[in-house]
């Protein structure tokens, strides 16, 4: 299950990052504050090649919910792409979203394969939002 | 329900045992291999646990409204079922015979499944397995080497029997 | 038109998969209750290589809309990728979502360039929804 | 800044585009009739090999907002994808959506590193739109 | 407010001001550096206008009520910092010594730093710069030209000394 994975963290205040309607941000996580049903997304721009680091054959991000009473996170929505770089500089976004049911106090990350590979230079290459229907 | 006008918090549950807000108190969850189809009352009365429906599963003692739903194994691309889903477990998928598991990425949540080297005119070192392909080892005997293939003594290849084949060979033409 | 390609199966109570609001699901297309401006989306991740099939050169996921009075279906959303897959494995996810007006009894359905290379394996990999607006 | 890059127009009335609750289209940008927050999202298509034009090595593609009260555009959403093709028919779509605050009278606009490359034969191959939540 | 129920078009304003709709009149807007924490009010006093915070620039005079982020260099990918972001200015970035910038399109958005053409046993014609990898011209002196290459003159090749190691070298072994 994704939570091997390295979890992203987030800016939620500077630049265009915002939170409202008491949608809050800890600890890597967006915190639902109402049960209901969240449009829920997420990019992340990956790149490479990157120092020491031989070519990885594929990336994944996955959008990932944890529920205070249940130990295990739930994969909410997967992108993998596998890749045929040749050493060259390279650039992959995975775009995700969909409509998802959640309860008041669960918590909302994004996974990835890689960390090193995530291009977090700039704010509109990676980003991560949800909001309430 | 009346906790939420009394901005009741969430009161921390004993150990095993989850905070219902329809009930307002703490009631034990449903064991793993069930859903929570009707939470418990404030009456008193236990939350009722349904068993998950096939092709769903919960690992987990738990107080979801639904269980998680199987993975299947990709039959298309070689992979068969080490143990199917049941109402505790996902399934667990693996190889094919004659296949062995190629992961993705470190967490190995995607794999592929490539068809085992066949050690033709050689001696296998280690069989194939569910991780790694056979490791095949120098050649059979009556075999010999010859641009990194083995050859069979008895047919030679047209340019005869070099040095290689003569060793391996025992260099007269029938054994 | 898309009808020629193959339309895709869905879950619609199992594991996330839900509808609700009079949204409903029958014979692979989701039906459209109320006349109105929906959020159509779904993701398809494409995956291979697969028993004795050679290589595609793409893979097409196209979002239709089937509509009683219209003998033809109309392509709402399409997303084509051409592959340069050399027998290894490859994944490709492909994501589409808009806003389309749809009228009651509209059919909404996915259609693939090709069915046996779509992963049906993990819901959180292939998904399909809807959400008035 | 994206302002360098070109600039698509959009067909707003025919077929399945159109706008509405006073989100109007002119001069190549959505412009906003009342602030809060929108939901923003594009698809461009890119396709190549085209006449006389030799191999790109990747396709970006650029959501920015411009604001009459400020000279510069801000950037809003970006993907980039890098392309190794060989000569060969390809497509490659990239899709981008997210949350973000506008302003009344604020405009937004999708900009594309090659405008040549773009996949304008399809309404539902490229498409741009916005929904406030 | 009140311009609001006039439905008071957007009036337009003098050079270098700004219409504020809460104020329902013309405004300073805050300078480069800082965004505009309190609109200026219909009784007259001024906008206020905070720095922006650290992380966060606006480089033109604005009414924006936040600045914007920072751009980050990839230290990963050999890029480094030519300028930081400050108030009033992104971050510049540029590639690491030993490294030359190529754009990835046209406006150079996205850019990989290579690493430079070492012109071994050659006379370097134009160094490396932040967007040309390096001009390597012919051998330098004690070198001669073998199969694209350039090789030391003492140290000739087994073949001893060809056509081209005589020319470059004097023909005589010791210079």
């Amino acid at each position: 299950v994704g939570k091997h994975m390295p979890i992203l963290q987030w800016e939620d205040k500077r630049g265009l990052a915002f939170t409202k309607n008491n949608l809050s941000y800890s600890s890597s996580s967006l915190v639902i504050p109402v049960s209901g049903d969240y449009y829920v997304y997420a990019q992340v721009t990956f790149r490479g090649p990157i120092e020491n680091y031989s070519e990885p054959n594929s990336v994944t991000e996955i959008i990932t919910k944890v529920t205070d009473s249940y130990p295990e996170p739930t994969r909410l929505l997967t992108g993998t792409k596998t890749l045929s770089e040749n050493g060259k500089r390279w650039f992959q976004p995975i775009y995700l979203g969909a409509v998802v049911s959640l309860e008041a106090g669960d918590k909302l990350m994004v996974n990835v394969s890689d960390i090193r590979l995530v291009d977090y230079t700039k704010e509109h290459n990676t980003f991560f939002g949800a909001f309430l229907l | 329900s009346r906790c939420q006008n009394r901005h009741a918090t969430r009161r921390l549950c004993p150990a095993g045992m989850n905070w219902i807000k329809e009930a307002c108190r703490c009631c034990d969850p449903c064991p793993a291999g069930t859903f929570l189809s009707i939470p418990c009352s404030s009456l008193g009365n236990d939350s009722r646990c349904d068993p998950c429906p096939t092709g769903t599963f919960r690992a987990q003692p738990n107080i979801f409204t639904e269980c998680q739903a199987c993975y299947e194994c990709d039959h298309q691309a070689f992979q068969n079922v080490l143990s199917n889903c049941s109402a505790t477990s996902n399934v667990a998928c693996g190889c094919k015979p004659g296949h062995f598991r190629i992961c993705l990425d470190e967490q190995c949540s995607e794999f592929s499944c490539q068809p085992c080297q066949t050690c033709a005119g050689r001696l296998i070192q280690r069989p194939c397995s569910e991780t790694q392909d056979t490791l095949c080892g120098s050649c059979k005997p009556d075999f010999y080497s010859e641009g990194g293939e083995c050859r069979p003594c008895h047919k030679p290849s047209p340019d005869a029997c070099g040095k290689e084949c003569q060793t391996a060979c025992g260099g007269s033409d029938s054994q």
